[in-house]
């Protein structure tokens, strides 16, 4: 019974229910994007109504927020956080500069493309975009969820390798815990 | 033979034999102090029974041996906590110097208590006393460090109360012309009322500085922190009950026949209370594991004080099982202690951290311990503890409880201190290497821990002793109206049933456990303390994040009022005083001919002058 | 048959228990949305969070004590609860209400926070560490007046049982909030500690400690923690209505006289910023510890 | 004021030989080129001796065409009110200053700075770790001569799409049929 399939897809749903309502974030703040998080939880926009909250370590967060631009230093720390968080879990990647470098196209130490790196599960464009578009992210994370596509860390798992080599391409002192779960 | 005679007879033959053995064989030496210990403790138990008493003269003056009740409760905790920390003696001392001449003074010791507990009069009573005390200050200065400052301190008080006992002892054989203890406390009503305060004063005196009350308590910390830790185990374990003992037969037996009695219990009271706050705040405030545990013992003495002196057949009870308890636990942590700095040679917790993993068994005695020092049922702690608050609530002393209850609230920072300190947080590298203590270190713990736990279930075990102790003070009896085998009761009739609450708890924990814990555990994987959410950073091995220095920082700021009074300057500024008008003394012999021909003529002229009002002539 | 009664009960209560402190904090949540002029997520948000963090896997640990600290706060809780009556008569929930008496309760009550401090000490974050010795220092300060009140009640009553005050009030017809003012004076200002909400959140603050002692606690540790967290609020408001409000008869009435204590530390807690440590402790030892004195004296001569 | 300058200028003269000056407009400012060996002398001198014990900043100028760098110590004596600066060139290779944070300990972190970015070595500098550049293997990146394009090309991934530089106002025009104002339009590419 337990192990019937058909069972495990209805935990499946209750589940995907339960992870779409509550998304517990660890909003990563660097650069500018920062600035947009407080208005997206309180009073004016209250992402709090649609299960959205803040999360104070990686232990407990669902959604690793990347609120703007990473250098190859923040972006050592970035990976140890993700790795720390424990599944399931989901990166947002917020603003113009996670997704192509935005205004860093051309900087000598910022990553422009996250996905590379870390499994991006939503990317929510504009720079900076406004609340408005961080809940329109964070509806259609919910929605991917609710879906059962939202699997970036599944990706990640999977296609370790290739993240790694990307990440030590540009972090070529790595030194770092295994991540095997 | 008296079987009371051979037990001193193994005593002292063993303390000599340990002692020249020690020259020889280390092993026939470590046998011979084990043997010395376990033999009367055996022989006690078997062959002495209550009441057995055997008389001997001794130039002029007739000296009385034999066991009582009450001191029966006492020596279940000086032969249980002698032979055991006995066991862990041999395994913590092994491979320091001097070795025959330790455990020769532990025998000792052990021997002055028993006799203390035998002494049926007031003669050998002190000479068993001060053979307690010498044999402790040779342990306390046993490791050579800061003898001029923990050592005399200790000696000083120790001397100081002596002679006040002493005192007392003269005093009564020249009202009563008899050494016996009996027929001081017959005779004490009759005495006039001058001499019924001072008797008690003055041998308070000499109790309250082995039983660390508040202004006497000044020697505690270091004493308690410099004896080699085996026998600090006894030192606060055991030892410092004979000065509850004796404060029990004063308070109980003399005082209480006077109606001036009451105020003076009320004094005492509030002295243990004030020395039960002291002692707890000092201890939150200590960086080093031993002088904290020396600090919670005078505050866990003082625990028992109050119960001494408030006295009501409930608070009785409540103190002399706390003195069990104090015993059994106090004796576990400083055993533990003495396990770490054995393994990693400091017991300092701004430098050890994150033991767990490699001493789980010291731990889990520590654990058991530190909850049945903090009172938290299911564990022993929490009877004595209850049991104190009840006399204390039905007796109205209402300020009191609250002293109390603020103390043992308080006591939880340094027991989460022990803990923490220890043996949680981050594993460092540099105590990678250590591992679990010997077995013979280990096990004394373990069985000392279960002890506390069982006790903690069925307490019964050790109230029933402790119930006929009280009726031969003159107590009704207790059983049934407070207690039961596991079951307490109050002034007013209400209860607290231990069975059911253990297993009730016992069964959670085991739903717990089985279906959450064991479950996830298995699942689970570990990670080391370097693996933490500080931030995305990876702390490398040599960065230490442990928290451990300011510990209570907070804390102490806002009981900074409480603590800024110390008895230490005051004694202090005495000795200062007495040493400037002793070196003014010591100023008139200048060691000049010419001086001291002038004082001469000085007096000469002196005496002339007032030749008139000195002679009368 | 008797037994499985009892362990039905025992069940039946631990499940109330968890249902209304859960939905407790739910509630809270919205009324703290709507002071802040927000929607707020829905009263059952609480419900879907503890779902959630018992589906997400718990993949590390750092040691046996780490699971163990989840498990002993969760143990404190349900047995705790066991010496509470839930309702004045016995009712569905007999449990072992007559087993324990006050005293023992605020005992038992500080086994669960220990055994979560050691946990919290186990995973070695420095953080944890800090919470915890903040929480402790916290805990001198509120549990002074905390005793005072109950010191008071016992002197008054005569008991230390907590059916025996519910008794006493019964037989009086006042409750006790009434006929000892200020013993609940002190009680309440002393809830407000007990309850971590702000000012006296400093244990837990997200942004300067990282959320504290849970800081490493993520998925089912956490899951634990919160239920046995939402047990333990509502074993405290119980006792609070046991002892100062006479009990309840039934359910509603429980319920209606827990949330209208439960308010008290709530709508303080919402406008008030954050207690440092010390000031906390100096907070207690304040009005609270006054108005503890007087209940003492008022106890004593009446 | 003026007065006050040139007593200053002649206080250093006299101390410095080699010491030139750099006329400058602005009245309370002086301006000195030295040798690179005098730097800490000359500091310590206006420290010590003329009351300037406060550093303002230290400035780097990269002369590409020279093949030199410029260092500028900007130095403010509070009672006399006026700015000294302080220059020296040195090469741009393999050139080692005298390190100064014995005379301002805040000096150092503009000296590890410049050791990242411009790759000037300083003599006895503490601190070998890195100091805002992690992990870094390239040439000095604030250099004029480091191609910060190219570097980044090689190094980081880039998504298709970007290099087109298509300006969005005239994407949007194409695609919905938005006029552009005339007065935006010297704005479009």
């Amino acid at each position: 019974m337990i192990n019937d399939k058909n069972s495990q897809k209805i935990v499946d749903i209750i589940q995907n229910w339960a992870r779409k309502q509550s998304i517990w974030v660890l909003a990563y703040g660097t650069g500018c994007g920062a600035i947009e998080i407080p208005p997206t939880m309180t009073s004016r926009y209250d992402a709090e109504r649609l299960g959205v909250r803040g999360a104070a370590t990686p232990r407990q967060a669902d959604v690793l927020l990347i609120t703007g631009y990473l250098t190859t230093k923040t972006l050592k720390r970035v990976i140890r956080v993700y790795e720390q968080m424990q599944d399931p879990k989901y990166v947002i990647g917020f603003g113009s500069c996670t997704i192509n470098g935005g205004m860093y196209y051309d900087s000598y130490n910022t990553i422009k493309v996250l996905d590379k790196y870390l499994p991006v599960d939503v990317y929510i464009n504009g720079c900076m975009p406004r609340p408005e578009s961080v809940l329109a992210g964070f509806g259609k994370l919910q929605e991917l969820i609710g879906n059962g596509e939202a699997n970036g860390a599944t990706k990640y798992k999977e296609n370790l390798e290739w993240y790694r080599a990307n990440q030590k391409k540009i972090i070529p002192n790595w030194v770092m815990p295994e991540y095997n779960w | 033979m008296e079987m009371i005679y051979l037990i001193f007879i193994i005593f002292l033959g063993g303390a000599v034999a340990t002692y020249l053995l020690g020259k020889i064989n280390g092993v026939l030496r470590d046998i011979t102090f084990l043997a010395t210990l376990i033999v009367p403790a055996v022989l006690f138990y078997t062959q002495v029974s209550i009441g057995q008493t055997v008389d001997f003269s001794m130039s002029g003056m007739n000296l009385q041996w034999g066991i009582t009740d009450f001191g029966y409760i006492f020596a279940y905790i000086v032969l249980g906590l002698g032979v055991l920390a006995g066991i862990y003696a041999v395994a913590a001392m092994k491979g320091k110097e001097n070795l025959g001449f330790f455990y020769s003074n532990y025998i000792l010791s052990i021997m002055a208590m028993m006799g203390i507990l035998f002494s049926r009069d007031l003669v050998s009573f002190f000479i068993f006393w001060e053979i307690m005390t010498w044999s402790s200050y040779l342990m306390v200065v046993f490791s050579g460090k800061d003898v001029q400052k923990v050592g005399i301190k200790y000696f000083i008080f120790s001397a100081v109360g002596a002679y006040a006992m002493l005192m007392a002892i003269v005093t009564t054989y020249s009202l009563t012309g008899s050494m016996m203890i009996d027929s001081l406390v017959t005779a004490y009503p009759g005495f006039d009322f001058s001499m019924q305060l001072l008797i008690p004063i003055l041998l308070l005196i000499g109790f309250g500085v082995k039983s660390a009350m508040m202004p006497l308590h000044v020697w505690a910390s270091g004493s308690y922190s410099h004896a080699p830790m085996a026998y600090t185990a006894v030192f606060s374990g055991a030892l410092s009950k004979m000065g509850i003992y004796g404060m029990i037969i004063v308070i109980v037996s003399l005082v209480s026949q006077i109606p001036e009695g009451h105020w003076f219990r009320e004094v005492i009271a509030w002295l243990g209370g004030i020395t039960a706050v002291g002692g707890t705040l000092w201890a939150v405030a200590q960086d080093d594991a031993k002088k904290l545990l020396a600090y919670s013992s005078v505050a866990q003495l003082g625990y028992i004080i109050v119960g001494v002196g408030v006295g009501t057949p409930l608070a009785m009870l409540a103190a002399l099982f706390m003195a069990v308890m104090h015993g059994l636990f106090k004796g576990t942590l400083f055993m533990a202690v003495g396990a770490i700095e054995k393994q990693t040679g400091t017991t300092n917790f701004t430098e050890v951290t994150g033991l767990i993993r490699k001493m789980p068994l010291t731990f889990l005695a520590s654990l058991m311990s530190i909850i049945a020092l903090a009172g938290i049922p299911p564990l022993g702690g929490f009877i004595g503890k209850w049991m104190l608050y009840e006399s204390l609530v039905g007796s109205d002393h209402y300020m009191l409880v609250i002293v109390v209850f603020f103390s043992s609230t308080a006591a939880f920072l340094y027991c989460y201190k022990f803990l923490f300190g220890f043996f949680l947080g981050q594993e460092e590298p540099e105590w990678a290497h250590v591992k679990e203590a010997p077995a013979m270190m280990v096990v004394p713990m373990i069985i000392m821990a279960i002890g506390s736990f069982i006790l903690g279930v069925f307490p019964g075990l050790i109230l029933n002793p402790i119930d006929a102790g009280l009726q031969e003070l003159g107590y009704a009896s207790t059983q049934g109206r407070y207690w039961e085998m596991s079951m307490l009761f109050n002034e007013w009739g209400d209860k607290v049933v231990l069975q059911p609450i253990l297993y009730t708890i016992i069964a959670v924990f085991v739903f717990f456990f089985v279906f959450v814990v064991a479950k996830n555990f298995k699942k689970t994987r570990y990670v080391s303390t370097k693996d933490i959410s500080s931030s995305g950073e990876i702390p490398k091995a040599h960065e230490n994040l442990t928290f451990s220095r300011g510990f209570f920082q907070p804390f102490l700021r806002a009981v900074e009022p409480l603590m800024k009074h110390q008895i230490d300057p005051l004694y202090t500024g005495f000795g200062r005083g007495m040493e400037a008008i002793f070196d003014f003394v010591r100023r008139i012999y200048t060691g000049n001919g010419q001086t001291y021909a002038l004082y001469a003529i000085i007096f000469a002229v002196l005496l002339l002058i007032f030749k008139n009002q000195l002679f009368g002539l | 048959m008797e037994l499985l009664t009892h362990i039905l009960g025992a069940i039946a209560t631990v499940i109330l228990a968890f249902v209304v402190g859960m939905s407790y904090g739910g509630i809270v949540r919205k009324i703290t949305a709507r002071v802040h002029n927000r929607i707020g997520p829905p009263w059952y948000q609480n419900f879907i969070d503890a779902f959630k963090l018992y589906g997400k896997t718990t993949a590390i640990h750092h040691g046996w004590m780490q699971i163990m600290g989840p498990a002993f706060l969760m143990v404190s809780s349900v047995v705790t609860l066991m010496f509470i009556p839930v309702l004045t008569n016995g009712g569905w929930f007999p449990n072992l209400n007559f087993e324990g008496d006050l005293i023992f309760l605020l005992y038992l009550m500080v086994f669960g926070p220990l055994g979560m401090a050691l946990g919290a000490g186990q995973t070695g974050n420095p953080n944890s560490a800090i919470g915890v010795t903040r929480g402790l220092s916290q805990m001198v300060g509120f549990e002074i007046p905390w005793v005072m009140a109950l010191v008071a009640l016992m002197i008054q009553f005569d008991t230390t049982s907590i059916t025996g005050l519910m008794e006493a009030q019964a037989q009086s017809g006042t409750w006790n909030m009434f006929s000892s003012p200020f013993a609940f004076i002190a009680a309440v200002l002393a809830m407000l500690g007990m309850f971590r909400y702000s000012p006296f959140d400093i244990v837990g603050a997200p942004t300067e400690l990282a959320s504290g002692p849970v800081s490493e606690n993520g998925g089912k540790y956490l899951f634990t923690m919160m239920s046995s967290g939402s047990i333990f609020a509502f074993v405290k408001l119980t006792l609070y209505v046991d002892i100062f409000m006479g009990g309840a008869d039934n359910l509603v009435i429980l319920l209606l006289k827990t949330f209208s204590i439960y308010m008290i530390p709530v709508l303080y807690g919402i406008v008030s910023p954050r207690y440092r440590t010390e000031q906390a402790i100096r907070f207690f030892w304040g009005w609270p510890l006054f108005f503890g004195v007087l209940a003492l004296i008022y106890a004593s001569i009446f | 004021m003026q007065q006050l300058k040139a007593n200053l200028i002649e206080h250093i003269k006299t101390s410095f030989k080699d010491a030139r000056e750099k006329d400058y407009p602005n009245e309370n400012r002086l301006d000195f080129y030295v040798n690179k060996q005098c730097i800490p002398s000359i500091l310590t001198y206006a420290k010590d001796r003329l009351g300037y014990i406060h550093l303002s900043h230290i400035a780097i100028v990269d002369w590409l065409e020279d093949g030199e760098i410029e260092l500028i110590y900007i130095i403010w004596s509070p009672e006399e009110k006026i700015k000294m600066f302080v220059r020296t060139r040195v090469e741009r290779e393999n050139s080692v200053m005298p390190n100064i944070d014995m005379i301002w300990r805040q000096a150092n972190t503009y000296e590890r700075e410049f050791r990242e970015m411009y790759g000037i070595q300083f003599q006895g500098l503490e601190g070998e770790q890195d100091f805002l550049l992690e992990d870094w293997d390239g040439p000095p990146p604030m250099r004029r001569d480091f191609d910060t394009e190219a570097y980044a090309d090689d190094t980081f991934f880039h998504r298709p799409g970007r290099e087109d530089a298509q300006d969005v106002r005239e994407a949007i025009t194409k695609r919905s049929g938005e006029e552009i104002p005339d007065f935006a339009k010297k704005y479009s590419r």
